[in-house]
């Protein structure tokens, strides 16, 4: 039984739509932003597995990119989190409908 | 300066319109009048060195604007502008003289300069964007003048009058990119497989398309022209827009907006796709022929005399758009002329329906009765305009109304029959109008004392009451110039022809073809 | 073993990088004075922010140059692309970026423009988006596109009220969503092609002439989807009108176009050579796209009640309206889409603006939001020249010719015909006469009404500066008289796009 | 001779505008006189035209000016005197001059004196044109200036609902004919492709004869309308609103006969197609019949003399339109002289009467009115067709003529009709001047007219008196352009029976109508009696509820038609529909803009599911692809 | 065999562990889980050959990024239940499962793997470390820069938003109250 890149491939999209099930369900902002990490480790496996099928390196850089990306999120995020919650003391995505329509 | 006149026509009144910013508002009227009546001047200079003779473009001027893209400032008058040309000024000049809103009255005065030159600009223009440019501009200022001094119902008014046209003209819009398309199809040089993209309508007389294109492309800018004429069943913006515009703007509106749409079915739809124009001629002059009926019962149940002068516009483009689509040479110069014709008297209609207004501040005619022996000198000049807009001869109305269905009575005659009860149902409604407004006792307390047409009224309905008749009379000096350039239009149309039936329905006048026409056939190829 | 790299620094091309590298350096030079001396007042940060990005634009016109006689220049181990989209796009945002950065010097005090940072961050983002269109490397692109996102999103936020908190958090969940989206994407492609790099990645899938139809599909559905956030497409464009609302006017003005742009470029890189070689179904999605975003959103602009957020909705369907460039594939598409964003530019910018002068700190009496219909009535009476300026955005928004916005839309819409889409034009044709309506709607109020909010007219000029005035002259005039400069603009785009091989 | 001509016609106009600048001023006697005078040199000028006329026996042709030209159109205002247009020239003139006269009188004490001579002589031009015009256009141009005029002077008295109402009719009912004559002239141009009568006539006999009836019908529908032939009738009856100098002029001697002066201008075109002339001479007996009946019973003394207008123009017809073109004329003029008077004299019993116009009211008359009572017995008389007055000879050459071209039933007809004409003329004679002195029941205390009123009129008395003794010389001249046929009844005796006969029929006409309302007691009908009970006295007396069936079938539903298409149709369903896209695009808004909640969740589920959507569309068509090769 | 059984025992693994991130109600297991699963997935980057990239993945994720979620959980107060109203379940996992259904469908198919060439191909006898590095200091020297300049914004953005000047907002201050408070020296700025 050989695991061939497909598998991975599976894997990395099986992960990446437990990740959107989270986006959408999460209404804890902190927690909506753990699945949006989710998403982009995901899609690393899938990158990290093509690159090693494939004898390249490129996938490599770009999870390594991408990780780099994700903890500058997690950054700019929890700024805008603190933000909000000293403003209302909550990080509810559900308060936040104050433009609509 | 004659060689450029038409740009100084164009945009002296703009420059002016800028100008009038600094004036103070208690000689701003002063100033319009002076700046309208320069370009009035100015308007019949043109006329005077206009050469009748001569059926092309005359005072032809050119400037690239976007030459890749084949768009340039092509301005260029011939026989079938001049006229409305002309008209478009004395009507600014008698507008702004007889103009009695108190309110804003600088503001109307710069948007009325703005106005004319925008309405000079679509007659002049050669240059199919260039066209599109002012054609679209000219709805801002009567939406302003609508929207700003019009009745209750203004808002509902102008934003319905400035979408629905915006809108048809959008779909023309999309002809025209069609039309310089196949032009640069039709140019593609062999050797380096570029063509030449050109907006020219003359550019585009040249071309000859096959009958499916015409057929679609007619029909993009019939939407067009249809709802700017306004031909049934796109004319309901019409009656609000007058009923609630002040009178000035219903008067403009009247006299030179609404000649912009079959002007440009003459300029356009005709020359460039006379297969489609045959093939189209009798839907739309079924159509015509509803206008002409239906708009005249629906204005013989009005209650408001503007919504009566209103319909009967209606009424009367259909007549001219059944002229335009006779499809020759008495057909077509009797539309034009009675495009000049309604121009002027529905023009003076308007004016006598705001002198009225101006004293009693309505417009029912149940409010009034018995006007005839309160205001005689009203009354006379109200009933030789209704008279003109009946079509009575010697008056100008007759001769357009005349040779249009004079002309189109060649190519059917039971519809001509149809469209002849223009003046049957045209006499209705006026003659109820009048009799309602006129006739009777004075039963009103309010109309017992109400002053006759003043001066500066008079200052207006005077010369147009002597153009009504003048040219009824001898309607010539107009005609020839028509006449000349019509001809070349219907011949160029025959030339261009390619279906028999197109050949037979438009009369081949036996002239030498001048140029030398450049065929079409790759079009097909592009799609 | 790994054999040393041997890299000579002509091959290097480091020049490429010039224009990118400039307002880094002004940002550096930003932080640094903050740190050095704080409390400076922010016409010195506006003034290094100007100069640095006018340096930007003129090393831009050199490398505008160099492409004019040599084509496209490849550099930094070809990782950078300076082609005629990079420089077009370039210099549209560098050119909008100036405009904006006068708008802070407003005549009130507003919460970000009392950073340093701002203008620090506001640079770093421009850099990042220089990156984005510079190169076809979907990791550059990747972390261009990043680092301009969060600093936008902080430069939203930083305008410290709710409503731009709650626009930043939108705005950066969503974004964080299209991330995924992207990185998904592009692990695609690079499943299917060994490469991250576009051009690669065509000449790949044309040599197995698209065998994984499946895989390229799946590929460009998420990359749909997280350019479709970016651009604003129906359904992924939520996040627009909220955050257009959230942010500063000023700043929404700014949004609305270049991040824009940015992805437009990035799209066509990405799709052009799709369409080009027959996928039907890219075709067709888009055409819905297309039809969908220009539609929905104009319809939904009908019914706002606030001026800013109809300008949002608006800014949505003119997005959708290029998208057709992008449909389209033809080199006049690809340079009408330029056309046209440039006059949208000019137009949009000065729309905001006009919205921001008339920008106060409290909400008007009697109104429930800051840019209510309600707020510009009469406004002709009460400030005619902002009034007829306001209204000439407007006609010029609605493509009234011959203001600026026309030129791209006859443009365009020439493109569609061209190109046999007629029915598509029709479409484009129509909803340019629907938008009509609520461009109309403002100008009703405006010259129509009668005053409600104030009768002195100090309202719509509250904020109002030298600086702003002078741009928002600058955007009227560039407006009325566009018909100048269309044909060199259209000669040089065409040129450019041309040359770039769209 | 050309400017006798231009005197001839222009003078007319000249007077009209020199009224017509005191048109709003109060009443001004110059305003009258003038224009009179005017016409009297107009007159003049038309008696010196006649004499060149009648001299050379040519005609005389001027061309002013270009009207119209454009393509192959040409149209000029030319003007032609012939031995026919001179006849109508001295007939307008005459009686216009006679009726101008008597009007300074007539409207002496009306606020509109200056303004109704503006219109009167405006009507001479507009008639003059009518008659002298070389040409169809100018024909029309005159035809459309005489209804016009026409309009104006039944609706002169304006405060009045009943006569603006009759005014607005009369237009539209000639309009509607009018749309005929145009259609006419059109097939006239576009078939012979010019409008000018003689070019246009020598090309004629070369068309198609189905051409030529269409274009006879339409020229002829034309003139029904002016000539208020049936079923274009009731204008002219209603139109007796107007002042009753108008009637004489307009409705009587010169406007309604512009109809037969067309079929007799356009003799060459009917000689092509007797079957239209055929059908115009049996609808002009019926008319004649259908008319006369009218008046038998009718109460108002000016529309029993419109309703023997009506009758006497229904004779010219069938003259016209049995080819006895100078017959038509012929009797068209005599009619003019007697029939004005007779509406002159009617006038002067209004006026005596303070504008009551039922004859059962009057009675008596002739003690206080010798001269008008004179003057309206001899008009009857001539009317009924006595001899030696101008009826007989004119009259009676029509039912020769209907009698020799064997068309006995228009004969029959027409004789039957002279009875009755002879019948109600004299039962309004009777009634206004014979018998009991009815008025003073109504307090009303009568007076002659102005002495020159009297005097002016007293030129028709004489025309109408030896008018027929100018018959032979009036031949010889018209028949150099009209046909020459003379109708001479071939046996002597058969001629001397019928016209005797006709002659004792009319008489027992005048004697029973004398007997039944002079010598016995005549009461003021009040609907009770059994003869107004009677349904042929109802149904006459109804004018056949034409008028009726056009108020209830034309006038009512148009006005409804008109109202629902404008309720119905304009606004509920035209304008409802621009309005209803506008309003489903914008509702279309409103309903789905919830999709914008505002809520991040719902906008991050948007976003995937766009996504899911996107990719369900790409499975499919790369399933599609994969396993169909698609 | 070795390699499947680990692929699938990690498989496994992680998607129970993103699976628990996602559904727990409890923030405090959420965390967990997560970090949990991001261990998990270096794994897959050892099994892979990525050494540097397995490292980089535990250092940052579980190192650098759970630390900073800790800390705002805290701050938040979320270790208690979180309460998450639901509307439609259906809907949400309805379409996750169908985008990864349909993904899976496409890459249930091998890919055709003609005229792909390995750019940087991996050297025989070099570390991942050293190959990595080689490559990024060449080729995606620009890049790495680039996430430099990011993650100095990002920085500057978590000082700037956090910061305690962002407490009082200018926006919403008159500026009449802001000339008073400049004016009172209250340190504002």
């Amino acid at each position: 039984m050989e695991i061939g890149l497909n598998h991975y491939l599976v894997l990395s999209t099986i992960l990446f739509a437990i990740g959107l099930i989270g986006v959408m369900r999460r209404k804890n902002l902190l927690l909506l932003f753990f699945a949006t990490e989710i998403l982009l480790n995901s899609v690393n496996i899938a990158f990290a597995a093509i690159s090693h099928y494939y004898g390249d390196l490129t996938g490599q850089m770009f999870a390594f990119f991408v990780i780099a990306i994700a903890a500058s999120e997690v950054a700019v995020g929890l700024g805008l989190l603190i933000v909000w919650h000293k403003r209302h003391g909550n990080i509810d995505l559900e308060t936040m409908t104050s433009m609509r329509g | 300066m004659l060689d450029h006149i038409l740009s100084i026509l164009i945009f002296f009144p703009a420059l002016a319109a800028m100008f009038g910013f600094v004036i103070h508002k208690d000689s701003i009227r002063a100033y319009g009048i002076a700046v309208s009546a320069i370009e009035f001047v100015l308007a019949l200079w043109l006329w005077f060195g206009f050469d009748s003779a001569v059926s092309g473009m005359q005072f032809m001027e050119f400037i690239p604007l976007i030459p890749s893209f084949g768009i340039n400032y092509i301005l260029g008058v011939d026989g079938i502008s001049l006229f409305i040309i002309i008209l478009a000024a004395f009507f600014t000049l008698i507008g702004i003289a007889s103009l009695t809103d108190t309110k804003n009255v600088k503001n109307m005065i710069i948007t009325l300069l703005f106005l004319q030159m925008t309405m000079v600009g679509v007659f002049v223009a050669l240059d199919a964007i260039v066209f599109y440019i002012f054609w679209e501009l000219s709805l801002v200022p009567m939406l302003y003048i609508i929207g700003a001094w019009g009745g209750p119902l203004r808002i509902y008014a102008s934003v319905k009058f400035f979408l629905y046209t915006f809108a048809g003209s959008l779909v023309m819009l999309v002809g025209m990119l069609f039309m310089a398309y196949f032009y640069y199809q039709a140019t593609i040089d062999p050797m380096t497989g570029v063509g030449v993209w050109s907006f020219a309508i003359l550019d585009w007389y040249r071309l000859i398309l096959p009958e499916n294109f015409q057929l679609w492309l007619f029909a993009a800018f019939f939407i067009g022209f249809a709802i700017k004429v306004p031909m049934f069943p796109f004319h309901t913006w019409l009656p609000y827009a007058h009923g609630q515009a002040p009178t000035i703007g219903s008067v403009i509106l009247a006299a030179i907006l609404l000649k912009m749409g079959t002007y440009a079915f003459i300029r356009f739809s005709l020359p460039l796709f006379p297969d489609a124009s045959v093939y189209f001629m009798f839907p739309i002059a079924i159509i015509a022929i509803v206008m002409i009926i239906y708009t005249a019962m629906v204005a013989y149940a009005q209650e408001d005399i503007k919504q009566v002068v209103a319909y009967s516009s209606i009424s009367h483009m259909g007549v001219i758009i059944l002229g335009t689509f006779a499809l020759n040479v008495e057909g077509i110069t009797g539309s034009i002329f009675l495009m000049i014709a309604h121009g002027v008297v529905s023009g003076a209609l308007f004016l006598l329906v705001g002198v009225i207004y101006d004293r009693r501040h309505t417009k029912m005619m149940s409010e009034f009765g018995g006007l005839a022996s309160v205001m005689p000198r009203y009354a006379t000049i109200f009933g030789l305009m209704l008279m003109a807009s009946v079509g009575l001869p010697l008056t100008i109305n007759f001769v357009g109304e005349f040779l249009s269905l004079l002309g189109f009575y060649q190519q059917s005659h039971m519809i001509t029959l149809i469209a002849g009860t223009a003046i049957i149902v045209g006499a209705i409604y006026m003659l109820a109008a009048y009799k309602k407004m006129f006739f009777g006792e004075v039963t009103n307390e309010k109309n017992k004392n109400l002053p006759d047409v003043n001066k500066r009224e008079l200052v207006a309905l005077i010369p147009l009451s002597i153009i009504t008749i003048w040219l009824g009379i001898y309607p010539k000096p107009i005609l020839e110039p028509i006449n000349n350039s019509v001809e070349s239009v219907v011949q160029l149309m025959h030339d261009k022809a390619i279906t028999d039936e197109a050949k037979s329905r438009i009369p081949n006048l036996i002239k030498e073809v001048e140029e030398v026409e450049i065929s079409i056939t790759s079009v097909e190829g592009a799609h | 073993m790994l054999e040393p790299v041997n890299v000579s620094l002509e091959s290097l091309n480091l020049m490429t990088l010039a224009p990118m590298l400039i307002p880094i350096i002004g940002a550096l030079l930003i932080l640094i004075i903050d740190i050095a001396k704080s409390n400076l007042d922010k016409t010195l940060y506006v003034g290094i922010s100007l100069l640095f990005l006018l340096i930007d634009f003129s090393a831009l016109l050199s490398s505008a140059g160099v492409f004019a006689q040599d084509g496209t220049i490849m550099g930094v181990f070809d990782l950078m692309l300076i082609d005629g989209l990079a420089i077009l796009s370039q210099f549209i945002l560098v050119g909008a970026s100036l405009l904006f950065i006068p708008l802070a010097l407003t005549h009130k005090r507003f919460h970000e423009f009392s950073y340093p940072e701002f203008f620090a961050l506001f640079l770093f983002m421009i850099s990042g988006f220089q990156f984005m269109v510079a190169t076809d490397n979907l990791i550059l692109i990747f972390v261009g596109l990043e680092t301009a996102s969060l600093a936008l999103y902080t430069l939203i936020a930083m305008h410290n009220r709710n409503k731009s908190f709650e626009a930043a958090v939108k705005y950066f969940t969503m974004g964080a969503l299209a991330a995924g989206f992207f990185s998904f994407g592009a692990m695609i492609f690079y499943a299917l092609t060994g490469s991250v790099e576009l051009g690669q990645i065509a000449t790949i899938l044309e040599a197995n002439n698209y065998a994984d139809m499946g895989y390229v599909l799946v590929a460009v559905v998420f990359m749909l989807a997280s350019f479709g956030f970016k651009l604003s497409l129906v359904p992924f464009h939520t996040w627009a009108p909220d955050v257009y609302e959230g942010a500063s006017a000023a700043m929404a003005g700014y949004m609305s176009i270049v991040p824009k742009i940015a992805a437009f470029i990035v799209v066509m890189r990405m799709f052009e050579f799709l369409i080009n070689s027959g996928v039907v179904w890219l075709e067709v999605v888009l055409y819905i796209f297309v039809v969908v975003t220009m539609t929905a959103a104009n319809v939904w602009a009908l019914v706002q009640t606030d001026v800013k957020r109809m300008l949002a909705y608006s800014s949505i369907s003119h997005a959708g309206f290029v998208m057709v460039a992008i449909l389209i594939g033809t080199t006049q598409a690809n340079s009408a889409l330029f056309l046209y964003w440039i006059l949208f530019s000019f137009t949009n910018l000065g729309a905001f603006s006009m919205l921001w002068i008339s920008r106060q700190k409290h909400l008007p009496v009697g109104q429930s939001s800051d840019h209510s219909y309600n707020k510009f009535a009469g406004m002709i009476k009460t400030a005619p020249v902002a009034a007829t300026i306001m209204g000439l955005f407007m006609l010029s928004l609605a493509g009234l010719p011959p203001f600026a916005l026309f030129w791209g839309k006859l443009y365009m819409i020439s493109s569609a015909v061209t190109a046999g889409y007629t029915v598509l034009a029709l479409i484009m044709a129509l909803n340019s006469a629907i938008a009509g309506y609520y461009y109309l709607k403002l100008i009703v109020y405006m010259f129509m009404k009668e005053p409600v909010v104030n009768q002195d007219g100090t309202v719509y000029v509250a904020n109002a500066t030298m600086s702003l005035k002078t741009i928002i002259g600058f955007a009227a005039v560039g407006t009325i008289f566009a018909v100048i400069v269309v044909n060199p603009l259209l000669e040089f785009i065409t040129a450019f796009v041309y040359n770039s091989g769209y | 001779m050309e400017m006798f001509l231009y005197i001839a016609l222009f003078a007319p106009l000249v007077g009209s505008l020199f009224a017509a600048l005191f048109a709003a001023s109060p009443k001004t006697l110059i305003a009258g006189v003038v224009p009179s005078l005017l016409l009297f040199i107009s007159f003049i000028a038309s008696s010196i035209l006649l004499a060149y006329v009648l001299q050379t026996g040519g005609a005389i042709h001027v061309e002013m000016m270009t009207w119209m030209a454009t393509g192959d159109l040409y149209i000029p205002f030319g003007f032609v005197v012939d031995q026919v247009s001179v006849t109508m020239m001295m007939v307008v003139t005459l009686v216009s001059t006679v009726v101008h006269v008597y009007s300074i009188g007539y409207m002496d004490h009306d606020k509109g004196f200056n303004r109704f001579f503006a219109w009167l002589s405006a009507f001479v031009f507009s008639m003059m044109i009518l008659v002298m015009s070389d040409n169809f256009a100018g024909l029309f141009i005159g035809w459309e200036g005489v209804g016009l005029c026409s309009w104006g002077l039944i609706g002169f008295w304006y405060h009045k609902e009943s006569a603006t109402w009759a005014a607005n009719e009369a237009f539209i009912m000639n309009r509607i004919a009018d749309l005929g004559m145009l259609i006419g002239i059109f097939l006239v141009y576009w078939n012979t492709g010019t409008l000018q009568y003689e070019q246009a006539f020598a090309v004629m006999p070369s068309l198609d004869t189905e051409i030529l009836t269409w274009m006879g019908i339409f020229l002829f529908i034309g003139a029904m309308g002016k000539s208020a032939q049936f079923p274009l009738h009731t204008w002219l009856a209603d139109a007796m609103e107007g002042p009753t100098p108008v009637s004489a002029l307009i409705h009587a001697a010169t406007m309604v006969t512009a109809g037969v002066y067309l079929v007799v201008r356009a003799n060459p075109l009917y000689d092509l197609i007797p079957d239209v002339g055929l059908f115009i001479a049996s609808l002009g007996a019926f008319v004649a019949m259908f008319a006369a009946s009218m008046a038998l019973v009718n109460r108002d003394m000016k529309r029993i003399i419109a309703y023997s207008t009506l009758s006497q123009l229904g004779y010219m017809f069938v003259a016209a339109g049995l080819g006895a073109y100078w017959v038509a004329l012929f009797h068209l003029m005599a009619h003019a002289f007697f029939k004005a008077l007779l509406f002159l004299g009617a006038g002067n019993v209004m006026h005596a009467m303070h504008d009551e116009l039922d004859p059962f009211k009057m009675g008596g008359l002739s003690k206080v009115m010798k001269g008008t009572f004179v003057m309206m017995t001899l008009a009857s008389v001539a009317l009924a067709g006595l001899f030696p007055l101008a009826g007989f000879f004119s009259k009676d050459l029509i039912l020769e003529v209907g009698f020799v071209q064997h068309h006995y039933i228009i004969y029959s007809v027409l004789l039957f009709t002279a009875g009755l004409t002879a019948f109600y003329s004299f039962r309004l004679v009777a009634l206004i001047f014979h018998g009991e002195e009815r008025y003073k029941l109504f307090g009303i205390h009568p007076h002659e007219a102005y002495k020159f009123m009297l005097i002016a009129m007293s030129p028709l008395l004489l025309l109408a008196i030896v008018a027929g003794a100018m018959k032979m010389t009036y031949f010889e001249m018209v028949t150099a352009v009209l046909p020459a046929t003379e109708y001479h009844i071939h046996s002597e005796i058969t001629y001397w029976i019928m016209t005797i006969g006709t002659q004792l029929f009319v008489i027992a006409a005048i004697a029973f109508a004398y007997k039944k309302y002079a010598l016995s007691k005549v009461d003021v009908p009040d609907g009770s009696s059994d003869m107004e009970k009677s349904f042929i006295y109802k149904l006459l007396y109804n004018q056949y509820y034409i008028p009726r069936f056009y108020e209830n079938y034309f006038v009512k539903p148009y006005r409804e038609m008109s109202h629902a298409f404008w309720k119905e149709m304009d606004i509920l369903l035209v304008d409802a529909t621009v309005d209803g896209i506008a309003k489903f695009i914008y509702n279309t808004g409103e309903n789905t803009r919830d999709m914008q909640s505002g809520n991040l969740s719902t906008m991050l589920k948007w976003m995937v599911a766009g996504t899911v959507a996107l990719l369900s569309l790409a499975v499919v068509f790369a399933l599609a692809v994969r396993y169909l090769g698609v | 065999m070795f390699e499947a059984i680990a692929f699938y025992l990690f498989s496994f693994l992680t998607i129970t562990m993103f699976f628990i991130a996602v559904t727990t109600s409890q923030a405090l297991y959420a965390l967990t889980a997560l970090a949990a699963g991001m261990i998990f997935i270096s794994a897959f980057f050892f099994i892979l050959g990525a050494d540097f990239l397995g490292a980089i993945q535990i250092v940052v994720y579980s190192g650098a990024v759970m630390a900073l979620y800790a800390f705002g959980m805290m701050f938040f107060d979320t270790t208690r239940d979180v309460k998450e109203k639901q509307g439609n379940k259906f809907i949400v996992v309805g379409m996750g499962v169908l985008a990864a259904v349909l993904v899976v469908v496409i890459f249930a198919a091998p890919i055709v793997g003609d005229n792909i060439v390995a750019l940087y191909p991996m050297t025989e006898g070099a570390g991942n470390t050293q190959e990595v590095g080689m490559v990024l200091f060449t080729k995606y020297l620009v890049p790495f820069e680039v996430a430099a300049v990011m993650l100095l914004v990002a920085m500057i953005a978590g000082i700037v938003l956090a910061g305690k000047k962002m407490d009082i907002s200018l926006t919403l201050t008159s500026d009449d109250k802001i000339e008073e408070d400049e004016n009172n020296k209250k340190v504002l700025l």
